[in-house]
Protein backbone atom coordinates (compact mmCIF):
# COMPACT_ATOMS: atom_id res chain seq x y z
CA UNK A 1 0.00 0.00 0.00
CA UNK A 2 1.36 3.28 -0.39
CA UNK A 3 -0.19 6.50 1.17
CA UNK A 4 -1.23 9.50 -1.02
CA UNK A 5 -1.67 12.93 0.09
CA UNK A 6 -2.51 16.07 -1.43
CA UNK A 7 -2.23 19.97 -1.42
CA UNK A 8 -3.11 23.18 -2.15
CA UNK A 9 -4.77 23.36 -5.95
CA UNK A 10 -3.27 19.45 -6.81
CA UNK A 11 -5.57 18.38 -3.49
CA UNK A 12 -8.84 20.00 -5.01
CA UNK A 13 -7.96 19.07 -8.46
CA UNK A 14 -7.94 15.34 -7.48
CA UNK A 15 -10.59 16.03 -4.98
CA UNK A 16 -9.97 14.34 -2.03
CA UNK A 17 -6.95 14.98 0.88
CA UNK A 18 -5.49 12.31 -0.24
CA UNK A 19 -5.68 8.21 -0.31
CA UNK A 20 -4.41 4.94 0.46
CA UNK A 21 -3.47 2.47 -2.31
CA UNK A 22 -2.11 -0.91 -3.33
CA UNK A 23 1.21 -0.47 -5.12
CA UNK A 24 1.26 -1.83 -8.92
CA UNK A 25 4.02 -3.62 -9.39
CA UNK A 26 5.17 -1.68 -12.17
CA UNK A 27 5.23 1.71 -10.25
CA UNK A 28 8.85 1.87 -9.00
CA UNK A 29 9.92 5.40 -9.39
CA UNK A 30 8.01 8.89 -8.53
CA UNK A 31 7.92 9.28 -12.53
CA UNK A 32 6.30 6.22 -12.70
CA UNK A 33 3.44 6.92 -10.03
CA UNK A 34 2.89 10.01 -10.88
CA UNK A 35 1.85 8.06 -14.77
CA UNK A 36 0.02 5.88 -12.60
CA UNK A 37 -1.86 8.23 -10.88
CA UNK A 38 -2.62 10.42 -13.81
CA UNK A 39 -5.39 7.49 -15.11
CA UNK A 40 -7.27 7.23 -12.11
CA UNK A 41 -9.89 9.90 -12.98
CA UNK A 42 -10.09 12.90 -14.49
CA UNK A 43 -9.61 15.02 -11.70
CA UNK A 44 -6.36 13.29 -11.33
CA UNK A 45 -5.69 13.72 -15.17
CA UNK A 46 -6.35 17.79 -14.57
CA UNK A 47 -4.13 17.53 -11.45
CA UNK A 48 -0.65 15.90 -12.85
CA UNK A 49 -1.64 17.02 -16.32
CA UNK A 50 1.71 19.47 -16.17
CA UNK A 51 4.29 17.86 -14.40
CA UNK A 52 6.74 20.61 -14.06
CA UNK A 53 3.97 22.22 -12.17
CA UNK A 54 3.66 19.78 -9.09
CA UNK A 55 6.49 18.95 -6.44
CA UNK A 56 6.68 15.23 -4.78
CA UNK A 57 7.96 14.36 -1.43
CA UNK A 58 8.38 11.04 -0.17
CA UNK A 59 8.43 10.37 3.90
CA UNK A 60 8.20 13.96 4.24
CA UNK A 61 11.59 14.57 2.04
CA UNK A 62 11.56 16.40 -1.21
CA UNK A 63 11.84 13.67 -4.28
CA UNK A 64 12.89 14.00 -7.77
CA UNK A 65 11.38 11.89 -10.41
CA UNK A 66 13.91 9.33 -10.26
CA UNK A 67 13.16 8.53 -6.90
CA UNK A 68 12.22 5.04 -6.05
CA UNK A 69 8.64 4.48 -4.47
CA UNK A 70 8.39 1.72 -2.05
CA UNK A 71 5.43 -0.18 -0.78
CA UNK A 72 4.53 1.92 2.56
CA UNK A 73 5.68 5.18 1.78
CA UNK A 74 3.71 8.08 2.15
CA UNK A 75 3.89 10.09 -0.87
CA UNK A 76 2.88 13.87 -1.20
CA UNK A 77 1.59 15.76 -4.03
CA UNK A 78 1.71 19.35 -4.35
CA UNK A 79 2.72 22.90 -6.14
CA UNK A 80 5.69 24.59 -5.70
CA UNK A 81 5.58 25.61 -2.31
CA UNK A 82 4.54 29.19 -1.71
CA UNK A 83 6.37 30.15 2.20
CA UNK A 84 4.54 31.97 4.35
CA UNK B 1 17.21 26.33 21.38
CA UNK B 2 14.60 27.78 18.84
CA UNK B 3 11.23 26.63 19.11
CA UNK B 4 9.06 26.16 16.26
CA UNK B 5 5.43 25.70 16.18
CA UNK B 6 2.81 25.96 13.10
CA UNK B 7 -0.71 27.03 14.33
CA UNK B 8 -4.08 28.35 13.56
CA UNK B 9 -4.28 30.15 17.06
CA UNK B 10 -2.87 33.93 17.37
CA UNK B 11 0.74 34.05 19.17
CA UNK B 12 0.96 36.88 21.85
CA UNK B 13 4.38 38.21 20.72
CA UNK B 14 5.12 39.48 24.31
CA UNK B 15 4.65 36.21 26.20
CA UNK B 16 7.19 34.78 23.31
CA UNK B 17 9.84 37.23 23.85
CA UNK B 18 9.28 36.80 28.11
CA UNK B 19 10.08 33.59 27.75
CA UNK B 20 13.43 34.26 25.96
CA UNK B 21 14.81 36.42 28.62
CA UNK B 22 13.72 35.24 31.81
CA UNK B 23 16.15 34.89 34.33
CA UNK B 24 18.80 35.58 32.24
CA UNK B 25 21.58 38.45 32.05
CA UNK B 26 23.78 37.48 28.90
CA UNK B 27 20.80 38.33 26.80
CA UNK B 28 22.07 41.99 24.84
CA UNK B 29 19.31 41.60 22.30
CA UNK B 30 16.02 40.52 21.47
CA UNK B 31 14.62 40.94 18.04
CA UNK B 32 11.10 39.98 16.59
CA UNK B 33 9.69 40.15 13.65
CA UNK B 34 5.98 40.01 13.03
CA UNK B 35 4.36 39.42 9.59
CA UNK B 36 0.65 41.07 9.01
CA UNK B 37 -1.14 40.28 6.22
CA UNK B 38 -1.33 43.30 4.31
CA UNK B 39 -4.71 44.29 2.31
CA UNK B 40 -3.08 44.46 -1.05
CA UNK B 41 -5.35 44.73 -3.95
CA UNK B 42 -8.64 44.17 -2.14
CA UNK B 43 -7.75 40.86 -0.32
CA UNK B 44 -10.62 39.68 1.37
CA UNK B 45 -8.40 37.06 3.04
CA UNK B 46 -5.54 34.82 2.82
CA UNK B 47 -5.67 30.51 3.54
CA UNK B 48 -2.75 28.95 4.37
CA UNK B 49 -2.31 25.23 4.33
CA UNK B 50 0.75 23.02 5.64
CA UNK B 51 1.57 19.67 5.19
CA UNK B 52 1.99 19.05 9.07
CA UNK B 53 4.96 16.28 9.16
CA UNK B 54 6.96 17.97 6.72
CA UNK B 55 6.46 21.78 7.67
CA UNK B 56 7.14 21.37 10.98
CA UNK B 57 10.26 19.17 10.33
CA UNK B 58 11.46 21.86 7.64
CA UNK B 59 11.02 24.72 10.21
CA UNK B 60 12.87 22.45 12.93
CA UNK B 61 15.67 21.80 10.21
CA UNK B 62 16.12 25.49 9.58
CA UNK B 63 15.85 26.52 13.21
CA UNK B 64 18.56 24.30 13.72
CA UNK B 65 20.93 25.62 10.55
CA UNK B 66 20.11 29.20 12.46
CA UNK B 67 21.83 28.07 15.68
CA UNK B 68 25.09 26.89 14.04
CA UNK B 69 25.34 30.07 11.96
CA UNK B 70 24.78 32.52 14.61
CA UNK B 71 25.50 32.36 18.69
CA UNK B 72 21.92 32.52 19.81
CA UNK B 73 20.39 32.72 23.35
CA UNK B 74 17.45 31.35 22.05
CA UNK B 75 14.18 31.95 20.18
CA UNK B 76 10.43 30.81 18.64
CA UNK B 77 9.16 30.88 15.30
CA UNK B 78 5.27 30.48 14.89
CA UNK B 79 3.63 30.86 11.66
CA UNK B 80 -0.09 30.42 11.69
CA UNK B 81 -2.18 28.60 9.06
CA UNK B 82 -6.17 28.46 8.09
CA UNK B 83 -7.85 31.33 6.78
CA UNK B 84 -6.44 34.87 8.00
CA UNK B 85 -7.68 38.53 7.11
CA UNK B 86 -5.81 41.63 6.65
CA UNK B 87 -3.82 43.09 9.24
CA UNK B 88 -4.25 39.93 11.11
CA UNK B 89 -1.14 38.41 12.18
CA UNK B 90 0.65 35.60 10.51
CA UNK B 91 4.22 34.72 11.33
CA UNK B 92 6.68 35.35 14.41
CA UNK B 93 9.76 35.30 14.76
CA UNK B 94 11.72 36.13 17.60
CA UNK B 95 15.62 35.44 18.76
CA UNK B 96 17.59 36.12 21.63
CA UNK B 97 21.40 36.55 21.81
CA UNK B 98 24.34 38.45 23.49
CA UNK B 99 25.04 40.58 20.43
CA UNK B 100 22.44 42.79 18.31
CA UNK B 101 24.16 41.65 14.98
CA UNK B 102 23.43 37.91 15.36
CA UNK B 103 19.68 38.81 16.50
CA UNK B 104 19.23 40.43 13.33
CA UNK B 105 21.00 37.99 10.96
CA UNK B 106 19.34 35.27 12.45
CA UNK B 107 16.09 36.70 12.63
CA UNK B 108 16.38 38.36 8.81
CA UNK B 109 17.60 34.89 7.79
CA UNK B 110 14.79 33.05 9.23
CA UNK B 111 12.06 35.41 7.52
CA UNK B 112 13.86 34.89 4.43
CA UNK B 113 13.70 31.44 4.44
CA UNK B 114 9.94 31.38 5.89
CA UNK B 115 8.66 33.72 3.12
CA UNK B 116 10.12 31.50 -0.21
CA UNK B 117 11.05 27.98 1.73
CA UNK B 118 8.43 27.12 4.31
CA UNK B 119 6.53 24.04 3.32
CA UNK B 120 3.27 26.30 2.90
CA UNK B 121 1.10 27.08 0.57
CA UNK B 122 -1.41 30.17 0.21
CA UNK B 123 -4.77 30.80 -1.87
CA UNK B 124 -5.72 34.59 -1.52
CA UNK B 125 -9.32 35.81 -1.60
CA UNK B 126 -10.86 38.70 -3.15
CA UNK B 127 -13.97 39.29 -4.61
CA UNK B 128 -13.65 37.76 -8.11
CA UNK B 129 -12.58 34.46 -5.96
CA UNK B 130 -9.92 32.01 -4.54
CA UNK B 131 -6.45 31.58 -6.61
CA UNK B 132 -3.40 29.96 -5.20
CA UNK B 133 -0.09 31.84 -5.06
CA UNK B 134 2.60 30.51 -7.30
CA UNK B 135 6.00 30.79 -5.82
CA UNK B 136 8.06 34.31 -6.29
CA UNK B 137 10.99 34.56 -8.15
CA UNK B 138 12.30 37.96 -5.63
CA UNK B 139 11.65 36.13 -2.50
CA UNK B 140 13.51 33.29 -4.15
CA UNK B 141 16.51 35.95 -4.15
CA UNK B 142 16.15 37.10 -0.75
CA UNK B 143 16.50 33.39 0.61
CA UNK B 144 19.57 32.43 -1.72
CA UNK B 145 21.76 35.16 -0.39
CA UNK B 146 22.13 33.04 2.27
CA UNK B 147 23.56 30.02 0.56
CA UNK B 148 26.09 32.06 -1.37
CA UNK B 149 28.48 32.64 1.76
CA UNK B 150 29.28 30.35 4.96
CA UNK B 151 29.84 33.38 7.05
CA UNK B 152 26.70 34.91 8.94
CA UNK B 153 26.89 38.44 7.16
CA UNK B 154 24.39 39.80 4.78
CA UNK B 155 23.93 42.29 2.10
CA UNK B 156 20.75 43.53 -0.40
CA UNK B 157 18.32 44.21 2.28
CA UNK B 158 16.29 45.96 -0.28
CA UNK B 159 14.09 42.43 -0.65
CA UNK B 160 10.69 43.17 0.10
CA UNK C 1 6.65 59.03 11.43
CA UNK C 2 8.80 57.72 14.03
CA UNK C 3 8.63 58.95 17.62
CA UNK C 4 11.74 59.33 19.71
CA UNK C 5 11.57 59.10 23.41
CA UNK C 6 14.43 59.40 26.25
CA UNK C 7 13.32 58.12 29.46
CA UNK C 8 14.02 56.60 32.77
CA UNK C 9 10.90 54.49 32.89
CA UNK C 10 10.44 50.63 31.25
CA UNK C 11 8.72 50.63 28.35
CA UNK C 12 5.89 48.19 26.77
CA UNK C 13 7.16 46.54 23.64
CA UNK C 14 3.23 44.88 23.39
CA UNK C 15 2.09 48.80 23.56
CA UNK C 16 4.37 50.32 21.35
CA UNK C 17 4.14 48.03 18.64
CA UNK C 18 0.32 47.84 18.75
CA UNK C 19 0.11 51.66 18.03
CA UNK C 20 1.90 51.43 14.78
CA UNK C 21 -0.52 48.96 13.46
CA UNK C 22 -3.93 49.65 14.95
CA UNK C 23 -6.56 50.07 12.36
CA UNK C 24 -4.30 49.54 9.56
CA UNK C 25 -3.92 47.22 6.80
CA UNK C 26 -0.99 48.23 4.79
CA UNK C 27 1.76 47.07 6.97
CA UNK C 28 3.00 43.16 6.64
CA UNK C 29 6.32 43.64 8.62
CA UNK C 30 7.03 44.75 12.37
CA UNK C 31 10.45 44.28 13.13
CA UNK C 32 11.61 45.53 17.07
CA UNK C 33 14.74 45.53 18.82
CA UNK C 34 14.74 45.45 22.31
CA UNK C 35 18.35 45.79 24.01
CA UNK C 36 18.58 44.24 27.66
CA UNK C 37 21.91 45.31 29.89
CA UNK C 38 24.04 42.31 29.96
CA UNK C 39 25.87 40.90 33.36
CA UNK C 40 29.23 40.49 31.34
CA UNK C 41 32.34 40.40 34.02
CA UNK C 42 30.12 41.28 37.52
CA UNK C 43 28.66 44.15 36.28
CA UNK C 44 26.41 45.22 39.07
CA UNK C 45 24.72 48.49 37.41
CA UNK C 46 24.82 51.10 33.73
CA UNK C 47 23.91 54.46 34.66
CA UNK C 48 22.92 56.21 31.20
CA UNK C 49 23.19 60.23 31.05
CA UNK C 50 21.68 62.08 28.57
CA UNK C 51 21.61 66.01 27.29
CA UNK C 52 18.27 66.19 27.01
CA UNK C 53 18.38 69.04 24.55
CA UNK C 54 21.19 67.46 22.16
CA UNK C 55 20.09 63.64 22.72
CA UNK C 56 16.38 64.68 21.83
CA UNK C 57 17.05 66.66 18.55
CA UNK C 58 19.78 63.62 17.60
CA UNK C 59 17.56 60.89 18.02
CA UNK C 60 14.63 62.97 15.72
CA UNK C 61 17.17 63.88 13.62
CA UNK C 62 17.93 60.32 12.76
CA UNK C 63 14.65 58.87 12.92
CA UNK C 64 13.88 61.35 10.09
CA UNK C 65 17.23 59.84 7.96
CA UNK C 66 15.52 56.54 8.60
CA UNK C 67 12.42 57.48 7.25
CA UNK C 68 14.17 58.91 4.21
CA UNK C 69 16.05 55.82 3.57
CA UNK C 70 13.05 53.29 3.76
CA UNK C 71 9.32 53.56 3.30
CA UNK C 72 8.38 53.15 6.68
CA UNK C 73 4.61 53.14 7.90
CA UNK C 74 5.62 54.25 11.34
CA UNK C 75 8.21 53.21 14.31
CA UNK C 76 8.98 54.24 17.26
CA UNK C 77 12.15 54.85 19.78
CA UNK C 78 12.76 54.65 22.94
CA UNK C 79 16.05 54.83 25.30
CA UNK C 80 16.16 54.76 28.66
CA UNK C 81 18.53 56.67 30.87
CA UNK C 82 19.75 56.41 34.54
CA UNK C 83 20.27 53.77 37.01
CA UNK C 84 19.76 50.34 35.36
CA UNK C 85 20.74 46.53 36.20
CA UNK C 86 21.36 43.51 33.88
CA UNK C 87 18.36 42.12 32.45
CA UNK C 88 17.15 45.36 32.08
CA UNK C 89 15.75 46.57 29.06
CA UNK C 90 17.62 49.63 27.88
CA UNK C 91 16.43 50.06 24.23
CA UNK C 92 13.52 49.92 22.20
CA UNK C 93 13.34 50.01 18.38
CA UNK C 94 10.15 48.79 16.42
CA UNK C 95 9.54 49.81 13.04
CA UNK C 96 6.66 49.08 10.57
CA UNK C 97 6.85 48.84 7.24
CA UNK C 98 4.84 47.49 4.11
CA UNK C 99 7.67 44.54 3.47
CA UNK C 100 9.95 43.29 5.75
CA UNK C 101 13.57 44.45 4.35
CA UNK C 102 12.86 48.11 4.79
CA UNK C 103 11.48 47.10 8.32
CA UNK C 104 15.28 45.16 9.43
CA UNK C 105 17.04 47.28 7.60
CA UNK C 106 15.46 50.49 8.91
CA UNK C 107 15.96 48.68 12.33
CA UNK C 108 19.15 48.11 12.54
CA UNK C 109 20.49 51.56 11.07
CA UNK C 110 18.48 53.28 14.17
CA UNK C 111 20.26 50.54 16.36
CA UNK C 112 24.24 51.15 14.68
CA UNK C 113 23.25 54.47 15.31
CA UNK C 114 21.96 54.78 18.51
CA UNK C 115 24.70 52.25 19.93
CA UNK C 116 27.41 54.46 18.49
CA UNK C 117 26.58 58.19 18.14
CA UNK C 118 23.49 59.27 20.45
CA UNK C 119 24.91 62.00 22.70
CA UNK C 120 24.32 58.90 26.18
CA UNK C 121 27.07 58.75 28.20
CA UNK C 122 27.54 55.28 30.06
CA UNK C 123 29.06 54.29 33.53
CA UNK C 124 29.90 51.04 34.67
CA UNK C 125 29.29 49.94 38.32
CA UNK C 126 31.05 47.08 39.53
CA UNK C 127 32.22 45.53 42.99
CA UNK C 128 35.82 47.67 42.51
CA UNK C 129 34.02 51.17 41.20
CA UNK C 130 32.39 52.77 38.83
CA UNK C 131 34.22 53.88 35.34
CA UNK C 132 32.47 55.70 31.99
CA UNK C 133 33.01 53.73 29.56
CA UNK C 134 34.64 55.09 26.38
CA UNK C 135 33.63 55.04 22.92
CA UNK C 136 33.78 51.58 21.31
CA UNK C 137 35.79 51.25 17.59
CA UNK C 138 34.07 48.14 16.69
CA UNK C 139 30.71 50.05 16.99
CA UNK C 140 31.91 52.77 15.13
CA UNK C 141 33.08 50.58 12.12
CA UNK C 142 28.97 49.19 12.37
CA UNK C 143 27.83 52.44 12.30
CA UNK C 144 29.97 53.75 9.54
CA UNK C 145 28.57 51.07 7.07
CA UNK C 146 25.61 53.21 6.55
CA UNK C 147 27.33 56.63 5.08
CA UNK C 148 29.49 54.29 2.66
CA UNK C 149 26.50 54.18 0.18
CA UNK C 150 23.32 56.06 -0.64
CA UNK C 151 21.30 53.07 -0.96
CA UNK C 152 19.67 51.04 2.37
CA UNK C 153 21.47 48.41 1.63
CA UNK C 154 24.05 46.37 4.47
CA UNK C 155 26.79 44.50 4.99
CA UNK C 156 29.12 43.36 7.99
CA UNK C 157 26.58 41.71 10.05
CA UNK C 158 28.58 40.33 12.75
CA UNK C 159 29.26 43.50 14.48
CA UNK C 160 28.19 43.35 17.99
CA UNK D 1 27.07 85.30 29.64
CA UNK D 2 27.11 82.18 28.90
CA UNK D 3 25.66 78.83 29.48
CA UNK D 4 27.76 75.97 30.64
CA UNK D 5 27.16 72.44 31.03
CA UNK D 6 29.22 69.46 31.84
CA UNK D 7 28.51 65.91 31.36
CA UNK D 8 29.79 62.19 32.75
CA UNK D 9 33.07 62.30 33.89
CA UNK D 10 33.83 66.55 32.69
CA UNK D 11 30.87 67.17 35.06
CA UNK D 12 32.14 64.86 37.74
CA UNK D 13 35.82 66.44 37.67
CA UNK D 14 34.51 70.37 37.31
CA UNK D 15 32.09 69.12 40.45
CA UNK D 16 28.76 71.18 39.15
CA UNK D 17 26.30 70.09 36.45
CA UNK D 18 27.00 73.60 34.53
CA UNK D 19 27.17 77.09 35.44
CA UNK D 20 26.18 80.98 33.85
CA UNK D 21 28.99 82.95 33.51
CA UNK D 22 30.10 86.18 31.60
CA UNK D 23 31.99 85.77 28.59
CA UNK D 24 35.36 87.70 28.64
CA UNK D 25 35.68 89.81 26.12
CA UNK D 26 39.21 87.79 24.71
CA UNK D 27 36.86 84.54 24.34
CA UNK D 28 36.25 84.26 21.22
CA UNK D 29 36.21 81.02 19.73
CA UNK D 30 35.63 76.80 21.69
CA UNK D 31 39.35 77.01 22.00
CA UNK D 32 39.88 80.31 24.06
CA UNK D 33 36.94 79.22 26.37
CA UNK D 34 38.36 75.72 26.78
CA UNK D 35 41.37 77.92 27.71
CA UNK D 36 39.96 80.13 29.87
CA UNK D 37 37.55 77.26 31.90
CA UNK D 38 40.89 75.55 33.00
CA UNK D 39 42.08 78.24 34.50
CA UNK D 40 39.16 78.44 37.05
CA UNK D 41 39.52 75.83 39.65
CA UNK D 42 41.59 72.60 39.74
CA UNK D 43 38.93 70.72 38.67
CA UNK D 44 38.43 72.48 35.72
CA UNK D 45 41.75 72.01 35.05
CA UNK D 46 41.17 68.10 35.81
CA UNK D 47 38.61 68.06 33.63
CA UNK D 48 39.91 70.05 30.21
CA UNK D 49 43.63 68.78 30.83
CA UNK D 50 43.62 66.67 27.91
CA UNK D 51 41.56 68.83 24.77
CA UNK D 52 41.47 65.83 22.82
CA UNK D 53 39.69 64.13 25.45
CA UNK D 54 37.11 66.57 25.55
CA UNK D 55 34.24 67.38 22.65
CA UNK D 56 31.83 70.74 22.86
CA UNK D 57 28.65 71.33 21.26
CA UNK D 58 27.55 75.25 21.22
CA UNK D 59 23.83 75.32 20.93
CA UNK D 60 23.15 71.68 21.22
CA UNK D 61 25.28 71.64 17.66
CA UNK D 62 28.54 69.66 18.08
CA UNK D 63 31.28 72.12 17.04
CA UNK D 64 35.21 72.21 16.72
CA UNK D 65 37.75 74.38 18.25
CA UNK D 66 37.61 77.16 15.61
CA UNK D 67 33.71 77.59 16.05
CA UNK D 68 32.51 81.04 17.28
CA UNK D 69 31.48 81.23 20.83
CA UNK D 70 28.75 83.71 21.25
CA UNK D 71 27.12 85.95 24.14
CA UNK D 72 23.86 83.88 25.31
CA UNK D 73 25.35 80.63 23.44
CA UNK D 74 24.56 77.07 25.39
CA UNK D 75 28.19 75.21 25.32
CA UNK D 76 28.19 71.69 26.56
CA UNK D 77 31.68 70.33 27.65
CA UNK D 78 31.19 66.23 27.80
CA UNK D 79 33.66 62.97 27.04
CA UNK D 80 32.95 61.54 23.28
CA UNK D 81 29.57 60.32 23.31
CA UNK D 82 29.37 56.21 24.21
CA UNK D 83 25.93 55.32 22.29
CA UNK D 84 23.32 53.32 23.90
Amino acid sequence: MIDLVYFAWVRERIGVDGEVLPLPDDVATVADLLNWLATRSPGHAAALADRGAVRVAVDQVLAGLDAPVRDGSEVAVFPPVTGG
Amino acid sequence: MIAVRVQAAPFDVAAETAALTAGRSDVGAVVTFTGLVRGDDDLVALTLEQYPAMTGRALAAIAAEAETRWPLAGGVVVHRIGRLVPGDPIVLVAVASAHRGAAFAAAEFLMDWLKTKAPLWKAEERAGGTAWIAARVSDDDAAKRWNARPSPSGEGRETA
